[in-house]
């Protein structure tokens, strides 16, 4: 328990490594030979995604005297986050290109903020919680606010850095309480802890946890700390919000699992947190998806999708069974490749039209067939239309909520607004179907990327037909979780 | 299967085999299509005639229903099959003679149509379904056949479906009679659920000898058990008798016969005159045994036939149109024959259908051939003086003119009469009146046709074209049918007269009698009296026809005028057209708008509503957002305080 | 504030304690308003610079509760946690100049009134 | 794999091979459509076969004979397909619709080929996919799969005027109405689950229907529990049927869809919410059918009546035929709601007859449109004159519609009253007799203001369907439809060996006596007769089960 057990650590270090090393190469490399430190990264982002297969790391394990978990969801996740960064890296190459300066940077500030995502995979205790979660948001402060000329990037950098502050110091509020009352921060002894038979949940506990809750929503965009996400998705560098919007929206996620799996062994802790989950859940569907009806800015709309996105995981936390968190896991497993291929295809829109207007994509399936229909498989999936990987995860959700019969009205609101999603994706895509072109622009993407996005088409697709093969490997990291295999 | 059987389904499928090669084959060849039409015809006139001679024959010994499962769910099981009694063979005999003739006929008539190979399609289609209710051995299959001769006279009357005035006949009497199948499918079903309700499942049935068993059963409990539900029974009769009102044209479902007028000629004398029309009455003979117990039910069928032949000849008196004139005319005789059948003489009924057929078809290929000699000029008015260039036309018509107006010995004078004579005794409430009507309604016929045959053959032409006689094609049919309605009477001369009479009731017995306790059964006989009052009538009518048109002793026009609101009236034919009218105008289509309004500004748009509603939230969502970072973390900080308070006072 | 409010045995052994010897309950209240001073200020001041300091404020109400439970539960791990939580409020401070200092530079002011770009 | 399986493989399949395929080899990709079509027609027709020569027996053989795969098992979701004489009929349906629409569109279809063919198959495969598989997870995936690329059928290929709001209301309708049905399938679901976990404590859940069922036989449903759930799922089918008023996405989307469109749309997609209906709920919550059906009867009513009107008073040639659709659905859900073995078995042969008449229509609809671009009817009139064969066709679709003996159509509506009277809805029996005025009155309208009359000058550009492969489909289709109208009883025996045990739990919550064996339900009870009844002295009829159930129906 207590030894150092470092070989763990190795794809976290390897990250950070692979930051520096961008890091130092950017001032070795000339001007015009930046563009290698593109490909350094991704060749990093790779053996990241390798090094999570060491056998060593794979069979998991303690470290950090059990400050540091590797379990089946955290490796799952650091894949996950790999593949995350792959595809942030594949698309944001041309417009690294682009800048005038800072290319070293950029990729130095992913691989760490990628670096922080592995940790919050895999912390035991809320001080490496904490650190881990800060981690991955100031290196998005940065990042967002990485066009310095740019006022929007700006503004968008400020105000995500203000109200990420505000919610870090909420949760270490609850943390605090949560120390307060149990006397402890480490999760092995908290697990002990709350299963005993003597343990009581005193009120500082519960509001403790709401505290952490609400600090963690705000990387998972949950109301009410929201209210950053679709300013910050507009302002952001696109390639950034393409990251943001899966890669620290699923830290998030899986702090959320992680504290959720240590307090909700005890029924009586579950019981006072589901029904704070499902308000926040119920009030997350329908800020997402209203809000997303009346946007005319993809990235917004994105913005205010991946807010009731957001909502649906909400859904099976608070149902908090396995098969919720067998849900969770599969829905965001598959959230990094729709929402990838969707801010794949936004990139090269926006590079041919030079906006986010809604009207860009009119007549997208004419003047460029293949990225209209990544496009609108991507958003299909966020529908949550079979036979894609979207609709899948939500029926796992659903279902896993609707198991608990004072959870049935959540699922009503759920499935509410999986219509009204429906309306407002369908929108986007009878923009690009049924009406004509307003611009000549036509898009294009390159090789590499026409290849990421065929990928993870057929990921969907695969996902959607067969989905027991990803479904094979969330459901036995959730049942290691230790809650309860049948609804409460 | 025995050869009886097997004539009757070649009897049936043929002329269906004949449409089938036209439609599939030859529709541009018209020499083969009206061959293969005739052939079919033919072949099933044929196998009639073998039939016939069986069932006529000496020895009665052979089972005249021959079914197959066609349907079965459960206990319900539709059959089909062919019933080859007496009643359906002799029915069959006319269908496919008379078919025949104006088959050949049409030849002639039809030159030069280009529709020729659609046309006789639809006939011998015509003629299948006809044949279909003919020899159909239950009440599901009649209707199906019921349906489908519907369908034939619709495409027949839409033959020149560029005419509007066409079209709408179809129309309207493929309504008419939709109306009328409305009833009979429920009366059907009524009947059969009655039985199963009452009798259970093994013994309820659509077949009709099945049923006629339950009617003339001896066993106690069944007859109990009838009695008990006489009611529900005679409703169920009725409705399916309202099939036959529509199909025969009675009142007030008669609107579409007139106008039915529109097909070609052979047409109107084949479907709308000789056998099509004549199906209600048919049916009718064929369930008499359901009608027979039940008073009420008689009383109706014999009170609207009663009517209608009143009625419809008045009408006839006002037409100008020759064919409209033989229409109304066909509409008093049909009234004729359902007046036999509730005064219980069936037979009577068969018999006047059997001479009515030959002589009307007739009178209506008459008019057929005046009218193609008059290069299709159909105005009385127009008309006159043909007696010369067209004589044969000319004899022949007379032959069923008086045929039709009841002098004897043609074979009108006989079923008249026997019906005459059936009503003068008939049971059911006030049949003394009905006997008087019916003795009118002999003068009229009498008088608006010896005024039809004045105006077309006696006197001037009036018209432009010059008339010519037509071919023997056109003839010989003629000739045929002549000689038919002479001597059909002999088919049933009353044993008053002699001893070998009677015979076609004899043949019909099995096929329409009641049960044995039935009150209003009558065994047909001659009484002198009927005979000369109907003969009266029938000289005094004519007597009238030529005081007023050929001798003008008395002046047209002054009755006319001394009748004024009698004449607007029959002119207005009763207003039956402007009522029906009205009725689809103002009621059903208001319905039809109201409807489409609910759909349109209600349904619709609550539907909207509820789309607008959802957008309407987003906008004000959206609203949330406005920009300040001071107010966001408000937003946040207040809802989260908010959301803790609600959960915390929740638990 | 609120939260503090909304968590009654604290309150009342605070209240209960007036004027006797310092208890941990004393420490909670004093972090929950230092807390709640950042809160308000965040909440209600328009200049950035004056926001970052609110919410190192609310920070260091954190840092006291952890450390006051770290004393009444007898074990380090809250002050260790404060350590941490130091380090990280510098980095971000750090950044939050850099973010104020680049605002300056675009839109020649620093009040959030003028950062209302992005909105809807 | 198995045939089944096969059904829904094949469309699939030739649409992923069609995204390879270079989108200027438009030849290649109508071919390759037709080819998969005609593939799943012959699958169809061999079922068809199979059922004729072998009966029920066989094809439950064969079912038996087919694995349960299992696909997500800790959910319990296997794929497991099976068929019985309702399927097959539905499959000879789909086969049948799927084929003739493709190859109408072949012709009609001249703007983005590629695409409309592969969303065309995919439409396809799911609507197989609904019709064979016995999970009810697969069931909603099936419909959703076919919904979506309905949309975007009509919304790029429909008429100019209308489409995106059609296509838009349809779909969110049609997805709406399959999440409402979802909440049923997940009530079952999780009551299953706790059923199979009385005998096994760590049972996996499963959305298979035999353990839907075996739960429901098991009476381990209570009364309250089938009542809630029936709702759920009937609403939510019922939105697809279309049920009155849940129709408005209906006859919209049929005047907006291109030809192809609206014959799958009219033809097989609104038959998924009945046969959904008998798949699932019947079986499974019979005492909630037996509760609710006497109200869905008179909602069947409404149908008829209402559609039947507001038919009547459309000017719009597709709309006619769009609220003639939803009135004769009527007559499915009264066949349905009658829960006789007559009157459901009606129901099941009327939605074939159904489909194949409106695919039927909506192809001759299509195929004069596609030239006239005018679907007012006061602007056409006289087309016979130009286009004699597709009048001649249009004119028997109407007479079938019209419900005239020879067409299929009258068989199984003759059946439907039948079963409705057997049931006692004596009122809706008769108006359902009523409805075939109505539906006639409309229809010759429209037949003869669009067909007959003069010859106007404007349409004499048009062009009639000229040679085997324009005709083809349509003379398939009125063949079909005059082969099973003049001799149904083989398509009938097929059918009600597979409606018989679908009924049979329903008549049991009835309180009818059944006979387990033959399936034959006695509506009487057991003094089935005259003897027995006498004795009571009292008029048979007003005793026997019938009236019982009506009074406890009621």
């Amino acid at each position: 328990m207590d030894k150092l057990n470092l070989i763990l650590l190795v794809p976290e270090l390897l990250a950070v490594a692979a930051g520096i090393g961008v890091m130092l190469w950017d001032l070795w490399l000339p001007r015009e030979k930046k563009i290698a430190l593109s490909t350094a990264s991704m060749v990093a982002a790779v053996v990241l995604f390798l090094s999570t297969f060491i056998p060593a790391v794979a069979e998991g394990g303690h470290a950090m005297g059990g400050t540091f978990l590797v379990d089946g969801m955290a490796l799952l996740m650091k894949r996950a986050f790999a593949v995350t960064a792959l595809f942030v890296f594949l698309i944001s190459r041309e417009y690294v290109e682009d800048l005038e300066r800072g290319q070293g940077e950029f990729y130095t500030l992913c691989l760490l903020a990628l670096s922080g995502m592995f940790l919050c995979a895999s912390v035991n205790d809320f001080m490496s919680l904490f650190v881990a979660l800060e981690v991955v948001t100031v290196s998005f402060f940065v990042l967002v606010a990485f066009k310095r000329r740019s006022t929007k990037s700006v503004e968008a950098g400020l105000k995500l850095l203000v109200i990420g502050s505000v919610s870090a110091a909420l949760l270490l509020y609850g943390i605090a309480f949560v120390y307060g009352a149990t006397g402890t921060v480490f999760f092995d002894e908290l697990r002990a802890d709350v299963v005993a038979p003597d343990f009581i949940v005193s009120t500082e506990l519960v509001i403790g946890l709401f505290l952490i809750f609400l600090g963690l929503g705000f990387k998972t965009s949950a109301v009410p700390m929201h209210v950053w996400v679709p300013d910050v998705y507009e302002g952001a560098p696109t390639p950034v919000t393409a990251f943001m919007s899966v890669g620290s929206k699923l830290a998030g996620f899986v702090l959320m699992l992680r504290v959720l799996e240590v307090f909700g062994r005890s029924a009586a802790i579950a019981a006072e947190l589901t029904p704070f989950l499902a308000l926040i859940g119920a009030l997350t569907l329908f800020y997402g998806n209203l809000g997303a009806i009346p946007q005319t800015n993809i990235k917004r709309l994105m913005g205010y999708s991946s807010i009731g996105q957001c909502g649906y995981i909400l859904l099976g936390i608070a149902a908090a069974w396995t098969m919720g968190m067998s849900g969770a896991l599969f829905y965001m497993v598959s959230y990094v490749f729709t929402n990838m291929l969707v801010f794949g295809v936004i990139v090269y829109v926006a590079r041919a039209t030079k906006s986010h207007d809604l009207d860009d994509y009119s007549g997208l399936a004419r003047s460029n067939p293949m990225l209209c229909a990544a496009m609108t498989i991507g958003l299909l999936s966020l529908a949550g239309v079979p036979p894609l990987m979207g609709f899948v995860g939500k029926l796992l959700l659903l279902g896993s909520a609707f198991g608990s019969p004072e959870l049935h009205w959540l699922v009503y609101v759920g499935l509410i607004n999986v219509v009204i999603a429906m309306y407002y994706y369908l929108c986007v895509i009878k923009r690009m179907w049924i009406h004509d072109a307003r611009s000549p622009a036509k898009p294009v993407a390159p090789m590499r990327v026409k290849i990421a996005l065929g990928i993870s088409v057929l990921i969907l697709l695969a996902g959607g037909f067969a989905p027991q093969i990803l479904e094979g490997l969330t459901a036995p990291a959730a049942a290691e979780l230790g809650l309860p295999s049948r609804p409460r | 299967m025995e050869p009886l059987a097997l004539y009757g389904y070649i009897i049936l499928f043929a002329p269906l085999v004949a449409t089938a090669l036209i439609t599939c084959f030859t529709l541009k060849h018209k020499a083969v299509s009206s061959w293969i039409a005739i052939g079919g015809m033919l072949v099933a006139f044929g196998a009639n005639v073998l039939a016939a001679m069986q069932v006529f024959g000496a020895d009665a010994s052979f089972e005249p229903v021959h079914e197959i499962e066609w349907l079965s769910v459960g206990h319900v099981m539709i059959p089909f099959g062919v019933q080859m009694d007496a009643l359906s063979v002799m029915m069959s005999l006319i269908v496919t003679g008379v078919g025949l003739c104006i088959f050949v006929f049409s030849t002639g008539y039809m030159k030069g149509e280009d529709g020729w190979s659609r046309y006789f399609a639809c006939l011998s289609l015509f003629s299948f379904s006809m044949l279909g209710i003919v020899l159909s051995t239950n009440l599901i299959q009649t209707f199906i056949f019921w349906e489908l001769v519907g369908v034939s006279s619709y495409a027949l009357i839409g033959y020149y479906f560029h005419k509007d005035s066409a079209v709408d006949a179809g129309k309207k009497a493929f309504l008419t009679n939709r109306i009328g199948d409305f009833g009979m499918t429920w009366g059907i079903i009524l009947l059969f659920y009655t039985l199963v309700d009452t009798l259970g499942w093994e013994r309820a049935s659509f077949s009709y000898e099945k049923l006629k068993l339950l009617y003339h059963a001896s066993d106690p409990l069944i007859v109990q058990v009838m009695a008990d539900h006489s009611g529900t029974l005679a409703l169920a009769t009725l409705l399916i008798f309202t099939g036959a009102v529509a199909k025969s044209a009675q009142v007030p479902l008669h609107v579409w016969l007139p106008d039915a007028m529109e097909g070609p000629t052979p047409v109107s004398a084949l479907m709308h005159a000789a056998t099509m029309v004549a199906a209600g009455v048919f049916l009718v003979c064929r369930l008499f045994f359901m009608f027979a117990p039940y008073e009420i039910a008689l009383g109706v069928v014999a009170w609207m036939g009663g009517i209608t032949a009143l009625l419809a000849a008045g009408v006839a008196f006002v037409q100008h149109d020759i064919k409209k004139v033989l229409a109304y005319s066909t509409l008093s005789q049909l009234g004729y024959m359902v007046l036999a059948l509730g005064m219980g003489a069936p037979a009577a009924a068969m018999f006047h259908l059997t001479t009515h057929a030959f002589f009307k078809a007739l009178l209506f290929l008459g008019s057929g051939s005046v009218i193609y000699g008059c290069h299709h000029e159909q105005d009385m008015r127009k008309m006159g003086g043909l007696r010369k260039t067209m004589p044969v036309t000319f004899w022949t018509f007379m032959i069923g003119t008086a045929a039709l107006a009841g002098i004897a010995p043609f074979s009108g004078f006989w079923s008249k009469d026997a019906i005459l004579s059936a009503a003068s005794v008939g049971h059911v409430p006030g049949a003394p009146i009905l006997y008087g009507m019916g003795v009118l309604v002999a003068l009229m016929t009498a008088a608006y046709m010896g005024r039809c045959v004045i105006l077309t053959f006696f006197g001037e032409y009036r018209g432009h074209a010059k008339p010519h006689e037509s071919p023997v094609s056109m003839t010989g049919p003629l000739v045929v049918l002549a000689t038919a309605s002479v001597f059909a009477g002999v088919l049933s001369i009353p044993k008053g007269i002699s001893e070998h009479g009677g015979w076609l009731e004899h043949a019909l017995v099995g096929a329409t009698t009641a049960p044995v306790w039935f009150p209003g059964m009558h065994e047909e006989v001659f009484l002198p009296s009927v005979a000369i009052v109907g003969t009266v009538a029938a000289l005094f009518g004519l007597f009238l026809a030529y005081m007023f048109y050929a001798k003008k002793a008395w002046s047209i026009d002054s009755f006319v005028a001394a009748v004024k609101p009698l004449h607007t009236l029959l002119e207005k034919k009763y207003y039956f057209d402007e009522a029906y009218l009205w009725l689809v105008a103002n009621v059903q289509q208001t319905i039809a708008e109201t409807c489409g309004f609910i759909e349109v500004h209600v349904l619709r748009r609550i539907v909207d509503a509820v789309a607008g509603t959802t957008r309407w939230f987003g906008g004000q969502v959206r609203l949330l957002l406005d920009g300040h970072l001071h107010r966001y973390v408000t937003l946040a900080l207040f809802g989260a305080v908010v959301i803790i308070a609600a959960v915390l006072v929740g638990n | 504030m609120d939260m503090l409010l909304s968590s009654p045995t604290l309150l009342a052994s605070a209240l209960a304690s007036i004027g006797g010897e310092i208890t941990t309950s004393h420490y909670i209240v004093l972090s929950a308003l230092i807390f709640g001073v950042g809160l308000f200020g965040v909440i209600t001041r328009k200049n950035a610079v004056v926001i970052l300091m609110s919410l190192e404020l609310m920070l260091n109400g954190a840092n006291l509760a952890f450390v006051a439970f770290s004393r009444h539960h007898g074990n380090l791990q809250g002050q260790v946690f404060v350590f941490f939580i130091i380090a990280v409020a510098a980095a971000e401070a750090a950044v939050a100049l850099a973010i104020i200092i680049a605002m300056n530079r675009v839109k020649g002011s620093v009040n959030l009134d003028d950062a209302t770009e992005l909105k809807g | 794999m198995d045939l089944l399986t096969l059904l829904v493989v094949v469309p699939l399949l030739a649409a992923g091979v069609l995204v390879f395929v270079p989108a200027k080899a438009e030849k290649a990709i109508r071919w390759t459509a037709i080819g998969a079509a005609t593939i799943t027609l012959g699958i169809g027709i061999w079922f068809f076969h199979l059922a004729l020569t072998g009966g029920e027996a066989a094809l439950t053989e064969y079912t038996a004979s087919l694995p349960r795969i299992p696909w997500v098992q800790s959910v319990g979701i296997t794929w497991a397909v099976g068929i019985d004489g309702m399927s097959v009929a539905m499959i000879l349906l789909n086969s049948l619709v799927l084929f003739t629409a493709c190859m109408v569109s072949a012709h009609a279809i001249q703007d983005r080929v590629k695409e409309y063919f592969i969303l065309f198959l995919a439409l396809g495969a799911g609507v197989y996919g609904v019709f064979i598989v016995k999970d009810m997870f697969f069931m909603y995936f099936a419909f959703e799969l076919a919904v979506v690329p309905m949309y975007l059928l009509i919304g790029c290929w429909g008429s100019p005027k209308d489409r995106e709001y059609a296509a838009m209301k349809l779909t969110l309708f049609l997805t709406a109405g399959a999440l409402v049905a979802l909440v049923g399938i997940l009530l079952l679901y999780f009551k299953t689950w706790d059923f199979l976990r009385l005998t096994d404590p760590n049972a996996m859940p499963s959305f298979h229907l035999d353990d839907v069922i075996a739960a429901a036989d098991s009476g381990y449903f209570s009364s309250a529990f089938q009542k809630k759930t029936f709702v759920f799922l009937f609403l939510g089918f019922g939105a697809i049927i279309p049920m009155w008023p849940l129709h408005t996405w209906s006859p919209i989307g049929h005047a907006a869809a291109p030809a192809a469109g609206s014959m799958m749309h009219a033809g097989v997609l609104m038959k998924l919410g009945s046969y959904a209906i008998l798949r699932v709920a019947f079986p499974a919550c019979p005492e909630g059918a037996a509760y609710w059906l006497p109200w869905v009867a008179t909602i069947a009513m409404a149908n008829i009546v209402y559609g039947g009107y507001v038919a009547m008073a459309q000017k719009d040639v597709k709309f006619v035929i769009g609220f003639s659709s939803s009135s004769h659905m009527g007559y499915t859900l009264l066949g349905i709601a009658s829960v006789t073995v007559m009157g459901v078995s009606g129901a099941v042969f009327l939605m074939f007859a159904h489909g194949v008449m409106t695919a039927l229509t909506f192809g001759l609809i299509g195929f004069f449109y596609d030239q006239t671009h005018d679907r007012y009817i006061p602007n056409l009139g006289g087309l016979a004159h130009q286009m004699p064969f597709v009048g001649t066709c249009f004119a028997l679709a109407t007479m079938a519609s019209a419900g005239v003996p020879g067409f299929a159509n009258f068989a199984s509506e003759l059946m439907v009253m039948l079963g409705a009277w057997e049931a006692g809805y004596k009122v809706q029996a008769v108006i359902a007799i009523f409805g075939v005025v109505i539906t006639a009155v409309y229809l010759l309208r429209a037949l003869a203001d669009v067909f007959f009359r003069a010859r106007k000058e404007r349409w004499d550009k048009l062009k009639d369907a000229r040679g085997p492969f324009q005709r083809s489909p349509f003379i398939l289709l009125i063949v079909v439809l005059l082969a099973f109208g003049m001799y149904p009883k083989p398509m009938i025996d097929i059918i009600k060996a597979g409606v018989e045990p679908i009924v049979r739990p329903v008549r049991r919550a009835q309180g009818h006596v059944v006979d387990r064996d033959t399936g034959a339900v006695d509506m009487r009870g057991v003094d089935s007769g005259l003897d027995g009844e006498i004795d009571t002295g009292n008029a048979p009829s007003e005793r026997g089960p019938r009236q019982q159930r009506r009074r406890e129906g009621r």
